[in-house]
C-alpha cells in the first residue's frame, strides 16, 4: 500500500498523543521524575529499578500496551503511526516504565507463527522484553548466546531493556531447528537478572542468566520475525528520542532567553541560537524519518527496511547531538546533579547505541541501496 | 499507479492524466544547446529562447499557472499546480526559465496589486513571454534588506522619480519586469520603504542601465541595475504608501519555499539529460566511478558518507512531506522557514561529496571530457553558495528560525 | 634516549635522570582507593589524603615548584619543571591534587603578590600541604566574569569585609585558601575589582560556609561558597587598588595554558593504572572490543572515525610544540589562547568516540564490570562538558581568538 | 635522528620565507595575479596554461627549483622545513610556477639510484614534474599505465601537474625488470600533453600520451622511491594549502571587519566570527602538521610515512573548509569572477585531492595505526 499524504496520522493519533502527553505530565512532572530516579547520585552504586508500578498500571489500563497486539488478535487496531505519537511523548516525559519493551514485543511477535499465547499474556496486562543481544551488544537474533533443548533454555542474553520491570521475556534462543522465539516467565525458576549499571537513570537494562528455564516456542523463525519487526521498533525508539530531543530543546530555549550573560540573554548571541536551531533541524529530520518509517511499516512498503534504518541512523545522531548542545548552552548549572537536563542527557546517550547505533545502521542502509560489498 | 496518484481527486486525477499525455506528445527532447543548472545562470538568448518556447507552450498547455484565477491567465483551479509539477519533474522536462516572475514576483502580485495590474501583467508573466527580476539588494544592503537606500521621490504630477544601485539581479539582462524595493522616506527605516513593479526593458538607456556581473562560475546570472531618474506611475506601487516592508514580505515567504501557493516547477533536465543534484545521483557516481580497481561504492568509508547525505536527504524530504499534517507540526513556521536553508545546504554538502566520491577528477570542470558529468558538480558545487549566501544566507536563515519559532530573542 | 632528552642542557639532563632514578624508587604505586580522573573530582578524604601525600613527596624530592624561586619554596630553576613533568607523566605517577593551587594561584601570586606573601604562602601551596581553590565565577557571572557582585567593604581600621556567593568553586571541600576576585566599587565593570587570597577553611563557619554541588557525573567536585562578613587584612589584596581585572587575567591566562611558566602536572594514571584520555587509548579499546566476531579495529568505517581524531590530535601536539618557534607563529597570542578550547573538545570528542566504539556497552556506567575501562570513558565524556564550559566556555573561548588573535569587532 | 624542539626552522629558513613573501608580492600581487589568470571568464573555455615564465626564470635563479637535490648531489643543502616555508609562501601568492612539481621530482630522484642525469637537468635550471597517476587518479607507481621497452615509453600518465609549463617529466613506467622512473623530454617526440580543463585558474594539469618516447631510466624501483619521497611530497602540499588558507582567512576577516549589516560590522555576528575562527584553527592544525612532517622527513624519523599522511590528511579538509568559509562569509561580492576570492577557492578545491584526499590518506594511516583489516 502507497503510503498516504499525511502519514495515516489521523485524529485518533493526534487524540492519543494528547492524551499521554496529559498523563505524564499529570503522573510524572519532571521534579517528581527527579526525585524518584536520582534520589541517589553515588557515581558506582549498586543498579537499581526506579520506577512507579501504579502509573504503569494505569497505562496497561488506557490500552497503551497492546497496542501492537494485531487487530485480529485482539488488538485495538490503531496504526503505528498512532503508537510513535505515544512513544514521543514518553519520551518526552522520560517516564520510566515497560511500555516501549512490551510494544516491542508484540512488533516481534506479530510476525511469529505461534504467538498467540504471548498476545494473551499482553492482552492480560502483562509487560514482557526481547532478549536477544550477545555480549557484544550485536542486536541480532543470530548472534543469541542462548540455546534451546527440550523445552528448556541455557545461556545468557545481554543489554536486555526494561528487564527489572517487565514480566516475561521474549528470547531468541538456538535450538536443533534453528533460532525460534521463546516465551518465559520472569519470576520463573532458573531466570537469573543482573541489573547493569547503566547511565541512564530512567531506564533499566540487565544480563540474564537462563538455567533449564521453562519455554514456550512462540515463533520457529527468529530471524524473520525480528527483521519484519524491525523497522517498527527502530520508528518507536527514533520517536523516543524526538520527545526527548524536543524537551532538552525546548528548556535550553528558555534557559538561554531568561539566563544574562554580557548584560544579554544568552539566545541572543549567534554562537547559542545557532547551535539551537541546528537542533531543531536535526529533531525535525529525525521526528519525519521516525513517521515515515511507521507510516511505511502500516502500509507494507517495499522500502519499509530502509525506512526502519534510516529512522534510527537519523536518531542516534540526534540524540547524541541534542543531549550535548543542552548541556553546553545550559552551562555551569547544566553540569550540575540538581538540574534536569542530565536525566535527559544520559536517557539520549542510552538511546544512542541501542538496537544499533548510526554507523552500523548506515552499513545496513548502504547494503540496501549499493548491494553488499563485493567481497 | 504512483504514490502520488492515489489521493487526486477525480478532477485531479484528470488534469494528471491530461499532464502526462501531452508531456509524452510535447517534451521539447534534447536542447540543441548546453542548458545551465538553473534558470539565474542563463547566459546567452540561444538558452533563453529555447526555454522560454517550452514554458510558453507549458503554459499554453495548462501546466503553468493552473491555480491563479482565470483572469490573471491562470487556470482558476486549486491544488492543480502540485500535480503539474510532479509530472513535469517525473518527465524530466527543462526547466522553466521565468523563475523570479513565477516564484516571487506572481504570488506577491496576486496578494497586492490591483486586479487591473493583475490581468495586465500575470498572463505574460505565466506565459513566460515576459521575464521578471527582483531588485532588492543593494550594494549595502545584503542580508539587512531594510537598509535599501535606492530612492523614489513623488512627483508633483503623482509620479514617482527613482535613482540608486540594486545588486545581485538574477535575469535582468533579459528581464522586461522587476519587482523592487525602495525607500520613500528616509526617516523611518522599516516603515519608509515602498514596492513597485517596474518596466524596465523598455526603460534600458532611458533611466535604467544593466550591468551583468560575472559568478566565479564564469557563468552569468545576475545584474547591477542603475536607476537614474526613471519616472513610474504610481499605479505601479503596490504597497499602501509606506508599508513596502510587508509587501517586501510575502515576497521572501515565497522565495523562502514557505509561501501558501504552489510554485510552478519543472525539471531535472540539464544538458546532460540525467544529471540532478541527488543523494540518488551520487549513488550511482559512485557506482561508476573506480578506485584502485574497484568501484567507490565498495568503499565502506564512501558508503557510510553517502549514506549520511542520504539521510538528511530523506529527511529533507519526509519534513516537506510533514509540512502538509498539522497534526504533526509544531509551530506553523517551524518547516517552511527551514526550506531554503535546508534544501542550499543539502545541495552544497551533496555537490561536494560527489567531487569526493571523483577524487582527482573533482576539480575537471565544464569541457573537460573526463569531468564528472561533465564537470556539472564541480559547477554545481560552486553555485551552491549563490543559494546559501542569496535571499538570506545561511546564517541569517539559523537568526529567522532561531528567533521567529524558537522565540529566541533578536541577534542585531 | 628518549626524543626528548636530546636537547637537554646538562643540568637538565642530570635532573631527568634524578627524576627517573626518584620515580622509579618512589612511584606510589596502585592507590588502594579509587582515584578520580582529575584533582577537581575529588570526593573524599581518603582520596584527597592518597594524592596531598604524593605530592608532598614529590615536592620534597624537588619535583614540583622547580622553576620557582628558592625564597618562594621553589627549586630556582629554569626549563625544570618541564623535565619533571615529562617524567611523571611517562612514569604514570597519580595526579597533583593541588591543581587550581599549582595551575592559577602560584602564577598569580608570583606576579603580584608581596614577596613577604610570597614567601609565607607559596611553599605549603606547591608542597599540596595547602589547597587552594578559586572563587571567580558567581549566579549571575559565569562567562562575563566582570560582572561580578561579591562586595569587599573597606573597614575604618584597613581591613576588608567580604560578602557574597560564588559558584562552581572546585576543591573548595577540602581548601584552605582561595582566590578570589570581589568587587570594590559598584560604578565601574572592569575597574571596580580587587583580587585577594583569602584563608577560608580557618574561617569556616565563622564567615566562610561551603555547600557542595553534585556534578552530573554523580561526583562531587564543585561547590557553592558563601561569605557573611568575613573580615580579611589588606596585606591579602594583590591589585593596585580597582585593578583586580589585570591580577584575574594573568590568573586565566594561566588557566587558558597561555602562561608563560611551566604548571607541574603529572599523572595519567586512575584507578585504572593504564587509562589516558587520548587517541591511543581509543585504538586500543578499538582492538580489544568486539563487535560481530570482529575486532572494531576492523571495521574500516571506525577506522576512519578513529583516524580523524588522531589528525586532530596530532595536530594539537605540534600546534602546542609550533608555539614555542617564534619564526613558525603568527600572532603571540594565536596559539597560547586556543590550548583549552582545543583540549577540553577534543577530549569530548574523544570519549565520545570511545564510547562509540564501545556500542551498547557505551551507557555501562563505574560499578558495571562489562563497562569501557569500567565506566571511565563515559565518565570521562559527561566531565568533558565541565572543560568547554569551565574558565570560558568553548564559545567564549572563539570570540576571544576571534577578537584579540584576529582582531574582529566584540560580540557584545 | 630524533626531532628538534624547533622543527629544525633556523634562521635560515626563516629567511628564505620572508624572501619568498617579498618577491611574490613584488612580482605578482594578487590583483596582477588575477589579470593574468581570469582574464578570460567563459566557463567551458579550452585550457589555457597562464603563468609569467620570466617570474619562475628568477625563481630559478634564486636557486629555488634546486633546493630538494641533495647537497652531494650539488644541492643547497637547506632542510625540507626551509622549503616548506618557501612553498607556504607560495600558496599564499598563489602564483603560478612549476616550482613545486620540479621539487617534488628533486625528492623522488633524492631515492633514486641512477639519478645523475636528473639532478644535472633541474641543476641547469629545468623545471620537471612527477608523471604516474593513472586514469581513476590513483597518485601510486604501482598503478602507472605507461609501459617501457627498449628505452621507449607507451602508454598514459593522467593527472599530471604543471605539465604545461615544465621542461621535462619524471614518468614511472612498467617495464620487464619492474616499475621505474624514467627521465623524458617534453618537447621530445612522441609526447603529447593534453590540458585538462580543472577548476584552478593558477595551476594547470594535462594528460600526457606517450608514443615511443624516448627515455632514460633514473631509478629503478620506482614504488620505492616514491614512497620514501611522499611524506616529503605531502609535507609541502600542506604548506602550499596553509599559505592559501592564509590568505583566504585573511581576506575574510578584513572584509567582515569592514562590511556592515544590521549597523554593526560582519565580525561582530559570532555566525560569523566562530567559523573563521574554526578555520584560524584548521589551518593551525594543518601547518604544525606540514612543518612535523617536513621535519620527521629532514630527521629520517621512523614516523616519516606517517607524519606525510596526517599532514595530507589535515590538509584536504583544511584546503575545503578554509575556501567554503571564505566564499560564505564574504556573501554575494566573494561569489563574484572579480573578487579574488575565487582564486584561491578553487587552488583549493584542487589542492584537496591532489596526492590522495583526505579519505585515502586516513586509511594508509589506519593501515600504520591498526595494521591492515584481516581479510
Amino acid at each position: 500500500m502507497a503510503q498516504p499524504k499525511n502519514f495515516g496520522y489521523d485524529d485518533d493519533a493526534a487524540a492519543l498523543k494528547s492524551q499521554a502527553e496529559k498523563f505524564f505530565n499529570d503522573r510524572l512532572p519532571v521534579d517528581q521524575l527527579h526525585a524518584l530516579v536520582a534520589h541517589d547520585s553515588t557515581p558506582d552504586r549498586a543498579p537499581v529499578v526506579d520506577w512507579k508500578p501504579e502509573i504503569w498500571a494505569e497505562m496497561v489500563e488506557l490500552g497503551w500496551s497492546i497496542l501492537t497486539v494485531p487487530e485480529d488478535k485482539g488488538g485495538l487496531g490503531l496504526p503505528l503511526v498512532a503508537v510513535a505519537g505515544l512513544i514521543e511523548a514518553q519520551g518526552k516525559s522520560a517516564c520510566p516504565s515497560p511500555l516501549l519493551e512490551t510494544l516491542n514485543v508484540g512488533l516481534v511477535l506479530s510476525h511469529c507463527d505461534q504467538a498467540d499465547a504471548g498476545f494473551e499474556a499482553i492482552l492480560e496486562g502483562k509487560s514482557a522484553a526481547l532478549a536477544f543481544a550477545d555480549q557484544d551488544g550485536s542486536y541480532e537474533p543470530s548472534s543469541t548466546q542462548v540455546a534451546e533443548m527440550g523445552g528448556k533454555l541455557n545461556g545468557t542474553a545481554y543489554f536486555v531493556q526494561e528487564a527489572g520491570k517487565v514480566d516475561a521475556l521474549l528470547v531468541a534462543a538456538k535450538s536443533a531447528e534453528g533460532i525460534a522465539w521463546y516465551w518465559v516467565d520472569k519470576v520463573g525458576a532458573g531466570v537469573g537478572i543482573k541489573q547493569d549499571a547503566i547511565i541512564d537513570l530512567t531506564r533499566d537494562q540487565a544480563t540474564v542468566t537462563f538455567t533449564d528455564a521453562e519455554a514456550v516456542c512462540l515463533g520457529s523463525d527468529a530471524c524473520k520475525a525480528f527483521n519484519a519487526a524491525q523497522p517498527a521498533i527502530l520508528a518507536l525508539l527514533a520517536a523516543d528520542v524526538v520527545g526527548s530531543g524536543e524537551w532538552l530543546l525546548h528548556t535550553t530555549v528558555e534557559y538561554v532567553s531568561v539566563r544574562k550573560q554580557f548584560d544579554r540573554p544568552l539566545g541572543f548571541f549567534q554562537g547559542v541560537k545557532h547551535p539551537l536551531v541546528n537542533v531543531m533541524l536535526a529533531i525535525d529530520e529525525t521526528k519525519s524519518l521516525a513517521y515515515n518509517a511507521a507510516c511505511a511499516y502500516d502500509c507494507g512498503e517495499p522500502n519499509t527496511q530502509k525506512a526502519g534504518h534510516v529512522a534510527k541512523a537519523s536518531a542516534a545522531e540526534t540524540a547524541d547531538f541534542s543531549a550535548s548542545r543542552a548541556v553546553q548552552m545550559h552551562g555551569g548549572i547544566g553540569f550540575t546533579w540538581e538540574c534536569y537536563v542530565h536525566l535527559y542527557f544520559k536517557r539520549q546517550m542510552h538511546s544512542k547505541a541501542l538496537y544499533g547505533d548510526a554507523v552500523w545502521h548506515r552499513a545496513k542502509l548502504a547494503d540496501i541501496v549499493f548491494g553488499p560489498v563485493a567481497a | 499507479m504512483s504514490d502520488a496518484a492515489r489521493v487526486d481527486t477525480p478532477e485531479q486525477a484528470a488534469f494528471r492524466e491530461h499532464c502526462r499525455s501531452w508531456l509524452a506528445a510535447n517534451h521539447p527532447g534534447e536542447p540543441p544547446v548546453r542548458l545551465p543548472q538553473s534558470a539565474i545562470e542563463i547566459m546567452n538568448s540561444d538558452q533563453m529562447d529555447f526555454l522560454q518556447a517550452w514554458q510558453k507552450s507549458a503554459y499554453d498547455a495548462g501546466l503553468v499557472g493552473c491555480d491563479y484565477p482565470k483572469f490573471c491567465g491562470g487556470g482558476g483551479h486549486t491544488d492543480f499546480q502540485r500535480i503539474a509539477n510532479e509530472e513535469m519533474i517525473r518527465a524530466k522536462t527543462p526547466i522553466l526559465p521565468n523563475v523570479i516572475g513565477l516564484g516571487m514576483a506572481a504570488p506577491t502580485i496576486l496578494n497586492h496589486a490591483s486586479d487591473e495590474l493583475k490581468a495586465e501583467l500575470l498572463p505574460r508573466l505565466l506565459s513566460g513571454e515576459d521575464i521578471w527580476c527582483q531588485g532588492f539588494s543593494e550594494p549595502g544592503a545584503g542580508s539587512d534588506l531594510a537598509s535599501v537606500q535606492t530612492f523614489a521621490e513623488p512627483t508633483e504630477d503623482g509620479k514617482w522619480v527613482i535613482n540608486g544601485h540594486k545588486v545581485w539581479t538574477s535575469l535582468a539582462h533579459f528581464a522586461s519586469w522587476m519587482i523592487i524595493l525602495v525607500r520613500t522616506d528616509k526617516s523611518h527605516k522599516y516603515d519608509g520603504l515602498s514596492y513597485f513593479v517596474v518596466p524596465i526593458k523598455s526603460a534600458l538607456g532611458k533611466g535604467v542601465t544593466v550591468r551583468p556581473l560575472i559568478k566565479m562560475t564564469g557563468e552569468l546570472g545576475f545584474n547591477e541595475v542603475l536607476f537614474d531618474n526613471l519616472v513610474i506611475d504610481d499605479r505601479m506601487r503596490l504597497d499602501e504608501l509606506g508599508k513596502g516592508w510587508q509587501v517586501a514580505m510575502t515576497t521572501l515567504l515565497f522565495e523562502r519555499g514557505a509561501g501558501n501557493l504552489d510554485t510552478p516547477r519543472a525539471g531535472g533536465m540539464t544538458s546532460k539529460a540525467s544529471f540532478t543534484t541527488s543523494v540518488g545521483a551520487v549513488v550511482k557516481l559512485a557506482k561508476e566511478t573506480m578506485r584502485g580497481g574497484k568501484p567507490v561504492s565498495d568503499d565502506p568509508v564512501m558508503r557510510d558518507k553517502i549514506m549520511q547525505e542520504l539521510v538528511k536527504e530523506e529527511g529533507f524530504i519526509h519534513t516537506s512531506r510533514r509540512a502538509r499534517v498539522p497534526a504533526l507540526t509544531d509551530h506553523p513556521m517551524r518547516i517552511p522557514l527551514q526550506g531554503k536553508l535546508q534544501v542550499s545546504e543539502m545541495h552544497q554538502r551533496t555537490a561536494n561529496l560527489a567531487m569526493e566520491v571523483g577524487g582527482a577528477k573533482g576539480s575537471l570542470y565544464l569541457g573537460d571530457e573526463a569531468a564528472l558529468e561533465g564537470g556539472q558538480w564541480t559547477l554545481g558545487y560552486m553555485n551552491s553558495f549563490g543559494f546559501t549566501i542569496a535571499a538570506g544566507t545561511s546564517e541569517v536563515q539559523r537568526n529567522i528560525l532561531g528567533e521567529r519559532v524558537l522565540g529566541l530573542p533578536k541577534s542585531k
